[in-house]
Parts: C-alpha cells; structure tokens; sequence
C-alpha cells in the first residue's frame, strides 16, 4: 500500500511538472493553433540559463526561474515575429515545420557552445532534500515544481477569463476577424500569447536544474510529453491540460512499476490514442 | 414512382428539431423547388437526403430503393448529386480537373471523362477557364462549377442548393437557362432557392417549409395563393407582384 | 477541343522529360565523377533513395493532404522485414522484402483506420505517438533483436542477395529501380482516377464526397499505397547500410526527413520530392562530412535554418520558387517581344 | 507548358551536385603521411564521451609525431614512425547513428583515403563501420566499445582495446563473492538497471548470466529509455525488488538521475556496481558531489592510478590541453589513445603499411601499453585484447579507490554502501 502511495505520488509530481511544461504550448495552441515544436528547446535554454545563474553567480534556481521566465518570453516574442508571424494563413503544418527547423537550430547552437557536457548545480536550495510524510517520501524540488504549476496554471486561467486582456485573448482565438474588427490589435496579442507561452516554460526550465542535469538534448522527450497532454487535454484548455498531464503522470508512474520501466513511454502514448479515438477532440475539446 | 420520395423525416440537433415529418416526392423529369424563411431547416433537408447527415428518423427513396443511412458518396454513387449553398471549389485544382472529378464517377476511363467534363464545361459556360485554378474564380463562376462538377457525375437527380445566392441579375438569367437545359435534357432537379421569382419561373412543383415542418407543397401558382405561405413567407406583396407580372422572372 | 489537345500535348511533353531524366541517371554511374568516388555514388544514391521515400509519402501527405509523421514506421517494418529474413532465417532478401512491405501496408491501414478521424494536430501528435510506441516496443522485442538490432553478416554479393559489397554501382541500379517504381505509380496515378481523388479528397472531403468519391476509402488505399512504396525504401535501406535497429529506422527523425524534403521540394508536386532530396541530402551529407568532423553540429545549425528560411519564406517550396521564377522569365520574355 | 524549363533547372542542379562532387574528390597529396581516420559521435546525446575519445586521439598522434624524450611511451621518443611518416588525423562524426557509421566509414577509407579508421565508441555504430573495413580488408581499431558481439565474429582486420562487458560481468561476480567471503557481506540477488540500447541491453545480458552462473538471483531486470525526463518507475521497481546488488548501465545524465532518485526514494543497494558508464566519468561524478561516493565499477583509467601507471600523468597534461574544459583522461577515452599507439606500433614493428601484414603482425605480438592498465595488449582471433584488465573502484572522498582485484587494491571497500542517511 506504502509503495502504491508512493508511486502514486511520484506519478503526480511528475504530471505537474508536465502540466507546468504543457501550460504555455496549450496557451498557444488555443489561441494560435500553432504546435511549437521548438518548446522543449525553450526549456532547454531556460535551463542553461538557469545553470550558468547558477554556477557563476551562485544564483538559485528559485530565483532564476523569474530570469528564465523573462529571458524566454523575449525569445518567444522573437520567435514569433521572426518566425511564426510570417506562416499565420498558410498551411497548418508550416509552423509546425518552420519551429522544428528552430528547435533544431536551438540545439545545436548550445551544442556548439555549451558543448555537450551533462551540467549539473550543487548545493542549491531545494537539490536533494526530501520530507516523509506518513511513509510516503516527498522530494522538495518536484513538489515546489508541482506548486508552482498549479499556482501557474491557475493565474494563467484568470488571465484569460477574467481580465480584460485575457477577453482580447479569447475573442483573438475565437475568431482572429472578428476580433479586428473589434478593435484589436491581434498582432500584439499574438505576440503576448507567443511570449507567454515561452516564459511558461521558461519558469519550468528555471526550475529544473535544482534537480535535472542539462545537456543540449534534454527538451526532447519533454516537448513530445508536452504536446501529449495538450492534445489530450483538448484544443487549449488549461484545465483539460492539466487533467491530461496528471492522468500522464500517473500512467506513467504506475505502468512503469507495475508493468516495466520500458512500457511506460508506451502507455503515455498509447493512452493519449485511446483517448482521442474516444474523444477526438481531447478530453476537454469542443 | 416518384424518383425521390421522402417520408416523415425528421432531424433532431439536441433539442433542435430541424426538420419535423417531412414528406414529399420528386417526380421523375420535373423541377422542384424547396422555399421557406431562413432557418426553415430546407439545408438540413438537403444534407439529410445527399446523406451528409443521418436523419434521426423517416426514411427515404431513390430511384425505388432505399438511401436513408446511405453514406454521401454512395447516395452520389445512385445518382443523387448535390451542390453546396456556400461554393466548396477544390481550390488548388484547375477548373477542368475540379468537373474531372465528378466525370469520374461513371468511369475509370481518362479519356471519357475528359470527354464528359468538356462537355459539362461547355454547358456551364466556362469554357475560357479550364485551366484556371477554381480558388481564384470570380463567384459566379464558382457557383457554376458547383453546378457543373455535379453534372459531370450524371446525376438523374440534381439537387441545388441556393445555386443563385448572391448573383446579378445577368448571372441569374443565364443560370435560369441553364437549368431549363437541363430539365430539357431529362434531368430531374430539386432545388432549395431564396430567389422567389427564379422558382417561380422554373419550378413544377414548390415544397414550403417554415421551421421545419412543411406547411405547403404545390405547383407555384397554387403556393403563391396559399394563405399560410403568404403569412409565413412570401408577404401579401409578393403575391400581388407574382400575380400581376404572371410569374415571370424579374429583378427589384 | 483547344483544352484536350493542350493537355495531351502536356502530357507527352512531360513524359519525354521525365524519360529522359531517367536516361540522365541510368548513365551516371558511366560518368567519371561517379566512378571515381565512392562517396560521390553515396550521396547519388541517398538522394535516389530519399526522394523516393519523400514521394512514398508525397501520397498520402502531399496529393492526398494527410500529413503523417508516422511514415518511419512502416519504412522500419520494411526494414525489418528483409532483416530478418536474411539474419533470422538464413533466406534470400526478396520474400522479406516482399512480406515487409505488405505487412506494412496491412499495419497502415490497421492504424490509419481510427485515426483518419482525428483532424488537424491531433491526427499529426497520434502519428507521432504511434512513433514512438513502436519504437519502445521494437526496442523490447527480442524476437527482432530488440535493442541489439540485427546484423547482417558475410553473404555471396550480387543480386540475388541484394548486397554489394565492393562496387555500388549495382546498389545505385538497385534504387534506381525503387525510384522508378515509385516515381513511375505516382506518375501513373497524378493522370488517372485515384489521383484526381487523392487531391479531391485533400481540397475537400465533403465536396469530393457529394461528388461520389469514398474518401475513406480513398484515403486508407493512399496510406496503404504509401506505407507499401515506404517500406520497399525501408528494406532496401536495411540492405545497404548492413544493420537495423530500432532508432536507425523508426524513429520521429527518421519521420521527419520523408515530410522535410517532400515540403521542401514542394508538397504535393511530382518532382518536389526528387528536388528537395536532392537539395538536402548532399547539403547534409557534405556539411557532415566536410563540417561534422569539426564537431559542434554546425551542419545541423545549417540546416535547420534552412528549413525555417524555406517554410517561411517560399511555403510551397523548390518548386514554388521554380514557378516564380518561370513566370518571370516568361514575362520578361514576352515583354520583350 | 513550362515543363522544359524546369528541365533546365533540374539539370543545373544535377550538374550543381557533379561539380561538388568532383571538387570534394580532389584530395591533398602528401608523401609521408599515413592518415588514420576517428569516427565518434560528436554530436547528439553521447556526443561529449565522443569528443573526448577524438582529443585522446589526437594526443596519441601528437606523441607520435613529435619528438617528445620525456614521455615513457614507445613511439613517442623520436618524430613519426617508419623513417619520418608522420599521422594526420582526419575527424568524422556519425552523431550516434550506425548508419551514418557505415558511410562515413566508406567515406573515410574510399574518399580520404585513410589508413585505418579507429572508433566509434557506441557498440552499435562500431559494428558496421567495422564490418565495412573488414570488406576493404582495412584495419579497424577500436578502443572502448564494450558490447562483447564485436569480437565474436572472427573478423580478421578487428581488433578492441578495452574489456568486453563480458570481462566486467564475470569480474563484478568474482568480486560479490569475495566480500560475501571476506566481508560477510551476505549479497545473494542481483538486480540489472541498463539503458535499453545495444550497449546497456548487452551488458545487462552478460551481467545476468555471470550472475546466475555465479549462483545469485536475478530480481530485477530495469531497462529503460535513455533520455529519461526520471527514473522514478525505475528505482521504484528496483527498490521493490529490493536486491542486494545491483550491475547498472546508465550513461551519462541518466546516470546522474538514477543516483540522485535512489538518493529520493532513500534506497541503496548493498553493492552497486557500473560498467564503463556514467560512473568512470570523473566530470559527472564530480558534479554528483558527494552523492557519489561508495559507488563501485569497472574502471580502465583514472587519475589516482599515477602509481601503477606512471607514463600516463605526461601524455594526460597533452590530453588536457586538448580537452575544454580540461579533464584528466578517462576510461573510455585512454582507451582510444591506446588503440593509435598500438596500431602505430604495429606499422613501425612490421615496417610495411600493408593492413594484413600489420593485422598478421597485430595478432604475433604483445605489445607494450603503458597506458593500459597492466601494461599489455595481445589479440586472441577476433580481435579482442586478451591483456584487457578492469579494475574495480570505489568512489571514496570523490576519488576512484582501488579495491579490486587484490594484488593491484590500495583500499578496502566500504561494503555495505554507506546509507543515504547516514553521509
């Protein structure tokens, strides 16, 4: 029972860390209907960032999250002016293509300065510590990740239902026409949306080096988990990406335990099938 | 036997009903027209007999065979072809090849169905555009290749759905006198139409519907008296304009 | 009549060209630059036999308008089919070859049949999904090798075996064949009835249904074409580099390089896939050979810059740029006169 | 309609490709020179062990070439070898991929022209980049790809510096048997934790059967996909399972990730021993901390080895220079140098650069290896070096212990691994 606790947990930890990934590729997808494929690569820099905060100036991962946050907004309003501003109308699959082609340049360009190397930050403030609570053992770095996603998610759902930008943002992603004729500037709303959505993952990238080496490969699997619990989630819905992330999480915990390590992988996506065969349009989609 | 005959067909969205009981027949070599107020549900009617949707209940004929839970392209297979209220071009095609798509139906033959689109294209009026891309065709000519990739098909029932909206006058004419050859040419037309006096001056029989539920179905002379028509649709001028110009197609 | 004799005239203009661009390759390997480097004859043949994997896909993703990263799959289940007939059963490779191809046409249309439902990105992340699930479970199935992969060992070369090992002009025959097979079907079909359906289908599924066309049906015999033609590059992709393993072949990079070169060549065009294999592959077997060895991925920088440039700037590719620049020169022919 | 035209273009670009093609056959004729090709994966995830191999490499050349007295190393007291040859090195990458391999090999031998081609450090890209300079009849060199399926195929022009996992399997159990004896250590199951690649699943394969000949249960089997986001299922399971030692076979940041979730979950096995992996990497253990420490593995190289290998400190200080950040050889890396010096001492012994007269001359001899640990390297058929010794360490105090096999340990072990609780 301990253990089923405890791999429950994990799985839950890990799916908030997920839904903090997913949050702002979701925040994109519904307003933009764009897939960044480049989103794993935001976090990998954010990560990068957050280490050399780190090793250099001794900057915790705590703190640095707010530079990640930043710094990646500025790349994703970047990206979206140099990039994904120009294949708005065009084929569905152009920005798809066009941010591969950025998450390819991305990696490589840390490749070829950061070199290859694993990096990992000693001594910060949360690495390594862990509190046992009723048997079950809770590791501090995921669970003030887990915090921060939901306290995330949740400020990015008042954003965008109860401010007035937030009203600009949904009528922009109801009807991009419309919402001009309205009087809004769409563009800039792209543009916001772009850079929210980065420093999303740009907090999550911040974070993750008080436990997570980083090397210029590591966004890889996380953007294709990411993409996962979007999709799953239903054509951006935060909470539905949540829920996905959470349910992503725990399969994975739990086939991974009770099945094989190996299976785990193919029961996120194999989960993500079923229920899109059941729901195609996700499980929060309309 | 009537080539289409529809029978007690109702469409429900949720609780919408779209369409309530409705029956009507299409007899074999005439022009029926569909009217009625917008959202009188005369689109879900077309969708439900082209097979697009899948009516909640009724049942319908074809050609004395049944086609109620018959997938579009097979009721298009039997012979029932539609044509879309809004204009659907298959944009990055040519015009010709938009109308050799319908001439394939009745043939894997290249050569034929080059044959049978040319002359569709010819009957349609848009000879000088074969070779233009149909995304980049002025309305009208899209409203006609709707209608002459469905001729390529060769349909023996031809449904049109607003085929007219939102043409000149000029435009109208000519479609008008398209669908007379085409009636000439033996084939059976059914077609939803906003255009009163278009219907009036084509139709052999009108089926009215108001919100859902047909309220009169005629020749045009018998429906442009009816009482409830007029007070659900047409208006008491419309009557007396109909009246005093005997039917005859005109602009205002 | 003027409309059909210009396209009849287009026609056997086109198949003249496209004749003799098969002439031009079936008499490289006589040519000097060819003979003398080997690596000259690697890179023809990764060209031949990636624009005939981009075309596989063109199919489906390009007539047809279904964009599938999925492609790697059955272009590994191809790999492995000759794979293990050679290494497990001792055989010759052409009932593999054969038996893969056909299993992966069965498995396309297993796995296309739900998702063709899905619309948009949600069809494009269940491809990538289905990616990588088969890759995890290749990589644990021990019965293909699992993650040891499959070896091939010493064979008689020749075309029996389908191997070569000291010359590669029979290999550059070898895809030359595939590349006509290919490129020959999806000649056939762009003039005939499948393929005035295929781009029915990719232009409108309810407009090319109310016209007759089973777009199901369409659409399921495009991915089992496709995923057929893909999984004979896949076999004759085993046969040339000696090994398969699961990342080797089914992998969401492997995926990506059929719909790269395809949208770089331009999506949908007979000849986009042969231009954008043709752009790409030396650029990146070069970059790699001439800039990899400095390390750093500059070659990658390269290329992934590239395919920005070109998806944002020239969206319907090579080709498109090839079309601007015809009507510019036709006009400034014209206005000439 | 405009087809010819794109004729036009087609065929420029076709010639385009002939001119390149032509250029890039031109190659720099040099007398003297005997070039010998590295292919590693300098790209992707294992592209940092990849480029360490390239600038052991280079070391190993720079000795060669250079008049260097002061190095205890055969061919380093004198510039070049075979009256005056000098090594050029030529570099290719084939980013993790055997595929890439297998061209780059042919491009290597056909365009380049290399002598020999050392590398390619993954198992599965040595394969069949080997086996196509077996088909040239070229020698191939290699240096620390571990999967033992390389040197069973009776290639006649193959030949591998380091211990198979073979070697380390059966090791790893003589040792579990000697604390059971010495130590009372009571280690009876044996749990495998292993990247699910061609190098981990091997070396998990040859870690279950020494175990079970050895008479321990197997109760645990974690494979796993490198590149992991955790390891949470992983050590879960293993912890389950609960055995008292366990053989790992995790690369690089996996390797990191596994430590410090076992660190999480507060679990450790009794004995956990690695293969040439994440663990012998000093800059990866380094950033571990002391999480590291009490961890247990095969080991070629390491810097606290200076007394039993004393030539090496020299050629290391080159080695640094080349490498950024500087490191101190490892394992793998050493490895790679030792398979230049080697094949430079066969051409100088057989005095001919005709591969099958050095391969013939490669298998007669035993050849001095200073940088190897023991200091010897002999071929047995199929090319494997029968002097091959792994010598197991312990991280103590963040340095690599010897502590196995006896004769060459300078420390005990600390058997059972200090729990996470008590450091």
């Amino acid at each position: 029972m301990a253990t089923f606790l405890q791999v429950a947990f994990d799985g839950l930890l890990n799916g908030l860390l997920y839904a903090l990934v997913a949050a702002g590729l979701s925040l994109i997808w519904g307003v933009m209907d764009v897939i960044n494929f480049a989103h794993g690569e935001f976090l990998m820099v954010a990560m990068y960032l957050s280490y050399w905060l780190g090793f250099i100036w001794k900057v915790d991962p705590l703190v640095s999250s707010v530079a990640g946050g930043a710094f990646v907004f500025i790349l994703g309003a970047l990206t979206y002016r140099l990039v994904i501003s120009r294949t708005i109308g065009k084929s569905a699959m152009s920005a798809l293509l066009a941010t591969f082609g950025l998450s390819m340049l991305l990696k490589n360009v840390c490749l070829n300065r950061f070199s290859p190397n694993f990096r990992i930050l000693q001594h910060t403030l949360l690495g390594g510590k862990t509190f046992n609570l009723a048997g079950i053992i809770i590791p501090l770095p995921q669970l003030v990740i887990g915090l921060v996603a939901l306290a995330l998610l949740y400020l990015i759902y008042l954003l965008v239902k109860k401010t007035r930008l937030g009203w600009a943002i949904q009528a922009t992603a109801m009807d991009k026409e419309a919402a001009e004729l309205m009087g809004i500037n769409t563009e800039r709303i792209y543009l916001l949306v772009f850079g929210l959505g980065g420093a999303c993952v740009g907090i999550a990238g911040g974070l993750l080096p008080s436990y997570l080496a980083v090397h210029p490969e590591v966004g890889g699997l996380f953007s294709l988990i990411a993409f996962v619990c979007v999709a799953m989630g239903g054509f951006g819905s935060i909470p539905g990406a949540l829920l996905a992330s959470l349910l992503i999480g725990l399969v994975e915990a739990f086939a991974g335990f009770y099945i094989a390590p190996v299976f785990k992988y193919v029961a996120v996506f194999g989960l993500y099938l079923v229920v899109v065969m059941v729901r195609p349009r996700g499980l929060f989609g309309w | 036997m009537a080539l289409l005959e529809v029978r007690n067909l109702t469409m429900k969205f949720g609780s919408l009903v779209a369409c309530n009981d409705v029956s009507f027949d299409v007899e074999k070599g005439s022009v029926v027209g569909l009217i009625g107020p917008n959202g009188a549900g005369k689109t879900t009617l077309f969708n439900c007999v082209s097979g697009f949707y899948k009516p909640t209940s009724g049942r319908m004929f074809f050609d004395g065979r049944e086609v109620t839970n018959l997938p579009a392209h097979e009721v298009a297979r039997r012979g029932a072809v539609r044509t879309f209220q809004v204009v659907r071009p298959l944009k990055e095609m040519t015009v010709m090849d938009n109308i050799l798509v319908g001439a394939f139906l009745r043939g894997a033959d290249a050569d034929t169905a080059r044959e049978v689109a040319e002359e569709c294209l010819c009957l349609c009026r848009l000879e000088g555009m074969a070779d233009n891309l149909a995304g980049g065709l002025p309305t009208g000519y899209k409203k006609r290749l709707e209608m002459a990739r469905a001729l390529a098909t060769k349909p023996s029932l031809l449904m049109l759905d607003e085929a007219m909206a939102g043409l000149t006058t000029t435009e109208i004419r000519d479609s008008i006198e398209i669908i007379r050859g085409l009636k000439k040419g033996g084939i059976t037309l059914l077609v939803v139409e906003h255009i009163m006096e278009a219907v009036m001056s084509i139709a052999d029989k009108v089926v009215v519907l108001d919100s859902g539920v047909k309220i009169a179905e005629g020749t045009p002379q018998q429906i442009v008296e009816d009482e409830k028509v007029i007070t659900a649709y047409l208006g008491a001028k419309f009557t007396e304009r109909m009246k005093r110009t005997g039917g005859v197609t005109r602009n205002d | 009549m003027v409309t059909a004799m210009t396209l009849t005239g287009k026609r056997t203009k086109r198949d003249l060209f496209w004749l003799g661009l098969l002439a031009l390759f079936a008499v490289i390997p006589l040519t000097p630059w060819f003979t003398r480097s080997t690596f000259a004859q690697h890179v023809m043949i990764q060209v031949l036999l990636y624009a005939s994997m981009a075309q596989a896909w063109n199919i489906l993703g390009g007539y047809c308008g279904q964009v599938s990263f999925g492609h790697s799959v059955f272009f590994g289940i191809g790999a492995y089919g000759t794979a293990m007939a050679v290494v497990k059963f001792g055989l010759i490779p052409w009932p593999g070859i054969l038996a893969g191809a056909v299993i992966a046409a069965v498995v396309a249309v297993a796995i296309s049949y739900p998702c063709f439902k899905l619309k948009g990105h949600y069809f494009a992340i269940a491809t990538f999904a289905i990616v990588e699930i088969f890759n995890r479970l290749f990589m644990v199935w021990y019965w293909v090798g699992g993650a040891l992969g499959l070896d091939y060992g010493f064979t008689q070369p020749g075309w029996k075996n389908f191997v070569w090992y000291q010359t590669k002009d029979c290999c550059f025959y070898g895809v030359l064949l595939l590349f006509i097979l290919v490129f020959g079907i999806v000649r056939w079909i762009e003039k005939h009835r499948f393929g005035f359906y295929l781009r029915a289908v990719r232009e409108g599924q309810d407009t090319a249904e109310s016209l007759g066309v089973d777009s199901t049906r369409v659409k399921l015999s495009a991915m089992a074409l496709s995923a057929f033609l893909a999984a004979l590059c896949g076999a004759f992709f085993a046969q040339y580099n000696y090994r398969v393993d699961p990342p080797m072949v089914m992998s969401l990079d492997m995926s990506m390089k059929f719909v790269l070169i395809t949208i770089l060549g331009g999506l949908g065009t007979f000849y986009g896939p042969l231009l954008g294999a043709a752009l790409l592959i030396p650029l990146q077997e070069y970059t790699r050979a001439y800039l990899g060895g400095i390390g750093g991925g500059v070659d990658l920088i390269i290329f992934g810059l590239l395919i920005i440039i070109v998806v944002v700037y020239q969206p319907k590719g090579i080709m498109g740029i090839l079309d601007r620049v015809y009507v510019r020169f036709k006009r400034s022919r014209e206005g000439g006169k | 309609m405009g087809k010819s035209f794109f004729g036009k273009c087609l065929l420029l670009v076709l010639a385009a490709l002939l001119v390149v093609g032509t250029l890039s056959g031109v190659a720099v004729a040099e007398e003297k020179v005997i070039k010998i090709g590295t292919l590693f994966p300098l790209t992707g995830s294992v592209a940092l062990a990849g480029q360490r191999c390239r600038a052991a490499v280079e070391t190993a050349a720079e000795v060669i070439n250079n008049a260097h007295p002061e190095l205890k190393v055969p061919l380093a007291e004198k510039a070049g070898l075979l009256d005056g040859y000098k090594i050029v090195l030529i570099h290719a990458d084939h980013q993790g991929k055997p595929d890439v391999a297998k061209s780059e090999a042919e491009r290597l031998f056909d365009q380049e022209k290399v002598w020999t081609i050392i590398g390619c450090y993954n198992s599965a890209c040595t394969k069949p980049a080997s086996f196509v300079a077996e088909l040239k009849q070229k020698v191939f060199m290699c240096g620390c790809s571990s999967s033992g399926a390389l040197t069973e195929r009776d290639f006649k022009y193959f030949f591998r510096m380091a211990p198979t996992d073979k070697t380390e399997s059966l090791e790893f159990v003589e040792f579990i048997e000697y604390v059971n004896e010495k130590k009372n250590a009571g280690v009876k199951t044996v749990g495998l934790i292993y990247e699910n690649t061609e190098f981990g699943k091997h070396a998990a394969e040859e870690g279950r059967m020494a175990a079970e000949a050895g008479g321990f249960k197997v109760v645990a089997d974690v494979a796993f996909n490198p590149g992991a986001t955790n390891l949470n299922s992983e050590v879960q399971t293993l912890k389950a399972a609960n055995p008292d030692a366990v053989f790992g076979a995790c690369l690089g940041g996996d390797y990191t990730l596994w430590v410090r979730t076992m660190k999480q979950m507060d679990w450790l096995p009794k004995v956990a021993l690695n293969y040439c992996t994440g663990y012998q990497d000093p800059i990866i253990t380094g950033q571990l901390g002391d999480d590291a420490n009490y961890f247990m593995g095969g080991t070629g190289y390491a810097p606290e080895f200076a007394e039993l290998m004393p030539a090496v400190a020299a050629v290391e200080e080159i080695y640094k220079a080349k490498t950024d950040p500087s490191v101190p050889f490892d394992s793998d890396s050493i490895q790679e140098a030792v398979a230049l010096f080697i094949v430079a001492q066969a051409i100088e012994k057989s005095g001919s650069l005709d591969p099958t007269v050095v391969a013939e001359t490669l298998y007669a001899n035993e050849w001095e290896s200073p940088l190897s640990m023991g200091g010897k390297v002999a071929f047995s058929p199929g090319g494997q070096n029968v002097k091959a010794m792994s010598m197991l360490t312990q991280l103590q105090g963040g340095e690599y212990k010897r502590i196995y096999p006896l004769d060459l340990a300078d420390t005990e072990p600390v058997i059972p691994m200090v729990p996470w609780k008590d450091r």
